[in-house]
C-alpha cells in the first residue's frame, strides 16, 4: 500500500514537472501572443495541479495536508481566471492573432494587384 | 522526485524570465510574470518539502493571492491607460467580416 | 528600455525572484513579507504612477559616461571592502555570536513564542519597531498631504451606471473576485493571530488585508469601494493603531516596569509578553493596513481625477 | 579562496546596477526603480548574513538545535515595509511633479525653471 502511494506521488510529482517544461517551452517558441498564452494557460493550471496533488500524496500532518488542498483550489479558480483575462484584455487592447493578420494581408494583396 | 521536480521549475522560471525580457508586446510580459508567480508558488512548496519543513506553506498561499491581485491590476491600469474608442479589435474584426 | 510598463512588469519579477532567494536562505518571515509587499503593492503603485505620468520615456541627451565610472569605481571599492567579511554560510561570524544565542536560547523561557522573529520584533526590540511603525504612519500622513483632493460626493445615479458597464466588461472577474475576497480576510486573520507559531504577524497581515481591498476597489470601482470604506474611519484607525502600540508601553509604564515591559501587563510574566504581543502585532496591523489603503485610494482617486480632466480637454 | 565571498558579490553587483540607474537615467519613476533594486541587495546582504549552515528557519521546533540568526529577519522585514511606504511616498512626488510641470523628465523640468527665471 505504502509502495503504491509513493509511485503515484512520484508519477504525478513527473508529469507536473514535464507539463510545465512543455509549457515553459511553449511559452519561448510560439510565434505570438495568443499561442503562448494557450501553451502557458492549459499546461500552468494542470502542471501545477499535479505537483501539488504529488505533494499531498507524501502524506503531511494535517494541517500542511488543509493548506495544499486550499493552495490546489486556489489554482484552480485562479489559473483559469486570469488566464481568461489577460487574453481578454489583449484582444481588447487591439492585438491581433497572427494567423487573422497573415489572412488579412493575403486579403490585402489578392485585392491590390 | 522532489529534487527533479524542483529543478524542472527552476528551468521554467528561467524561460519565462527569458520571454519576460524579450517578449515584444506588453502582454507578453503580463503573461511572463503570471507564469513565474505560479511556478513561485510551486517552487516554495517543494523546497518545504526539500527543507523538511512544510509548515511554511503560507507563503505560497500569500504568493497565490497576490499573483491574483497584480495581474488584475496590471490589466486594470494597462486598459486605462491604452484602449481608444474604436479602435478596439472587436469592432474592427465586425466589420471586416 | 524604454517602456516604463516593462520596467515596471519586470521589477515584478524581480520581486517574486528576491523572494524565493529568501525562501532559500531560510528568512520566511522576509520572505513572507517581501511577497506581499515587493510583487503585490509596489508593482501596483508603480503602475498607477506610470498610467499617470506616461508610458514612454524620453531619450537623455546626455552621455553616462560619467556615472558609470562612477558606479565602477564604488563597485571596486566594495569589493574590496568584502574581503575581510567572513564567509557565506560560516557560524563563527561575529555577527552570530553575540545577542542571536540569547535571542534563540532563551526566548522559550522568557517570552514562550515558538517564532523568534516574532518575539525579537515585538518583545525584545519593541522599540524598534514602535519607530517603525511611527515612520509607516508618517508616510501615510505624507501621502495624504500630497495628494488628497477634496471631492464632492458623488451621486449613486452615477456610480451605479460604473458599476454596470464594469460588471459588463468583467464580469467573470468579479464573481471570481466575490468567491476570493472573504478567503483571502479570512486568511489574513489567521495570519494575524498565528504569527506567534509561524511565520506571520501584524506587517503581513496589515498587507494582505489590504490587498483584498484594492481588489475590490479594482473590480468595483473606486467610488463603490469609497461608499463601503469609509475614508474617515481608515484615517482614524491609521492613528489608532500607533495609538495601541504607544498605550501598551504606557500601562506597562504605569505597572512599575519600563516602556514595552511587557512581564508587568499580567501577574505571570510569560502570560503578560503573550498579551503584550498579541496587543502590539494588533496595533501594527491596523496602521500597516490603513495606511496602504490610504495611499492606494489617494493614488487612485489622483490618477482617475487627472485622466478624466484630461480627456475633456483634449 | 575568495569563492566564499560570493553572496557579497552578488550583492555589489546589484547594488551598483540600482545605483547606476538612479544617477544616469532622468525619469524619476525609472529612478524610483531604481532605488528599489538597490534597497532589495541591502535585503539580499542582511539575510545573506544571517544565514547559517546547516541551519533552518528561526522558528522553534523539536529536534532542531541550529537556527539562522533572526535579528537580521527583524530588521529587515520592517525595512520592506518602511520602503515601500517611502516608495510610495517617492511615487506620490513624481505624480504631483508630473501635475505641476506635465512632465517628469529631469531634463524638462530643469527647463521650465530655467525658463520661468
Amino acid at each position: 500500500m505504502d509502495s503504491i502511494i509513493e509511485i503515484s506521488s512520484a508519477l504525478s510529482l513527473l508529469i507536473g514537472s514535464f507539463l510545465c517544461l512543455s509549457g515553459g517551452v511553449g511559452v519561448l517558441r510560439f510565434p505570438d501572443f495568443y499561442t503562448r498564452m494557450h501553451a502557458v494557460g492549459v499546461t500552468d493550471t494542470l502542471g501545477a495541479g499535479m505537483i501539488l496533488v504529488g505533494l499531498i500524496l507524501l502524506r503531511p500532518e494535517s494541517l500542511v495536508l488543509i493548506k495544499l488542498i486550499m493552495i490546489l483550489l486556489m489554482t484552480l479558480f485562479i489559473n483559469p481566471t486570469a488566464s481568461h483575462a489577460l487574453a481578454k484584455a489583449a484582444l481588447h487592447s487591439g492585438l491581433l492573432p497572427l494567423l487573422y493578420q497573415r489572412d488579412k494581408q493575403k486579403g490585402a494583396e489578392s485585392s491590390n494587384p | 522526485m522532489l529534487i527533479a521536480a524542483t529543478i524542472a521549475i527552476l528551468v521554467v522560471m528561467v524561460l519565462a524570465i527569458v520571454r519576460g525580457v524579450m517578449g515584444p508586446t506588453l502582454y507578453d510580459r503580463i503573461l511572463a510574470v503570471n507564469m513565474f508567480g505560479t511556478k513561485t508558488v510551486l517552487l516554495i512548496s517543494l523546497l518545504g518539502f526539500l527543507m523538511g519543513r512544510p509548515e511554511f506553506l503560507d507563503i505560497a498561499i500569500v504568493y497565490a493571492l497576490i499573483n491574483f491581485v497584480s495581474v488584475v491590476g496590471v490589466l486594470h491600469y494597462s486598459e486605462y491607460s491604452e484602449i481608444k474608442p474604436g479602435t478596439s479589435q472587436i469592432e474592427q474584426y465586425r466589420k471586416d467580416s | 528600455m524604454k517602456d516604463l510598463f516593462a520596467v515596471v512588469m519586470l521589477s515584478g519579477i524581480y520581486g517574486l525572484l528576491s523572494a524565493s532567494f529568501f525562501v532559500a536562505l531560510d528568512a520566511v518571515d522576509v520572505a513572507f513579507t517581501e511577497a506581499s509587499v515587493g510583487a503585490g503593492i509596489a508593482t501596483l503603485l508603480m503602475l498607477v504612477t506610470v498610467t499617470m505620468t506616461g508610458r514612454y520615456e524620453h531619450t537623455a541627451h546626455h552621455k553616462p559616461i560619467w556615472a558609470l565610472v562612477v558606479v565602477l569605481v564604488t563597485g571596486v571599492l566594495l569589493i574590496y571592502g568584502t574581503l575581510d567579511m567572513p564567509y557565506f554560510g560560516s557560524a563563527d561570524a561575529p555577527g552570530h555570536l553575540h545577542v542571536a544565542p540569547r535571542y534563540i536560547n532563551d526566548s522559550m523561557q522568557e517570552i514562550g513564542v515558538p517564532n523568534i522573529v516574532t518575539s525579537v520584533l515585538a518583545s525584545y526590540r519593541g522599540y524598534d519597531t514602535l519607530g517603525e511603525v511611527v515612520v509607516i504612519f508618517t508616510a501615510g500622513v505624507g501621502v495624504l498631504a500630497l495628494l488628497s483632493v477634496t471631492r464632492r460626493p458623488e451621486e449613486s445615479a452615477e456610480i451605479d451606471a460604473t458599476n454596470v458597464s464594469m460588471h459588463k466588461k468583467h464580469l467573470i472577474l468579479r464573481i471570481v473576485t466575490k468567491m476570493l475576497i472573504p478567503f483571502i480576510l479570512i486568511f489574513a486573520l489567521y495570519v494575524q493571530f498565528h504569527g506567534d507559531y509561524g511565520p506571520g504577524g501584524g506587517f503581513q497581515a496589515g498587507v494582505i488585508f489590504a490587498a483584498a481591498i484594492i481588489l475590490y476597489s479594482m473590480l468595483f470601482g473606486m467610488s463603490t469601494a469609497r461608499r463601503v470604506i469609509n475614508q474617515p474611519l481608515v484615517q482614524f484607525l491609521s492613528a489608532f493603531g500607533v495609538l495601541i502600540y504607544g498605550s501598551v508601553g504606557i500601562v506597562s509604564m504605569l505597572n512599575g516596569g519600563n516602556f514595552l515591559d511587557y512581564n508587568l501587563l499580567s501577574d505571570d510574566p510569560v502570560a503578560g509578553q503573550h498579551l503584550g504581543i498579541l496587543l502590539v502585532e494588533l496595533g501594527i496591523g491596523c496602521t500597516v493596513t490603513s495606511v496602504m489603503v490610504i495611499i492606494y485610494f489617494n493614488f487612485g482617486g489622483r490618477t482617475e481625477d487627472y485622466m478624466r480632466n484630461r480627456t475633456k480637454d483634449a | 579562496m575568495f569563492l566564499g565571498l560570493y553572496n557579497y558579490w552578488i550583492m555589489v553587483v546589484l547594488m551598483m546596477i540600482g545605483f547606476y540607474i538612479v544617477i544616469a537615467h532622468g525619469n524619476l519613476v525609472k529612478k524610483i526603480v531604481g532605488l528599489t533594486i538597490f534597497q532589495t541587495s541591502v535585503f539580499i546582504f542582511y539575510i545573506s548574513i544571517s544565514n547559517i549552515d546547516g541551519g533552518t528557519a528561526p522558528i522553534l521546533a523539536e529536534g532542531i538545535s541550529r537556527y539562522s540568526n533572526p535579528l537580521p529577519h527583524v530588521l529587515i522585514l520592517t525595512a520592506i515595509v518602511v520602503g515601500i511606504a517611502t516608495t510610495a511616498l517617492g511615487l506620490a512626488l513624481a505624480m504631483r511633479i508630473m501635475e505641476a510641470y506635465g512632465s517628469i523628465e529631469e531634463e524638462e523640468i530643469q527647463q521650465r525653471d530655467n525658463r520661468e527665471c
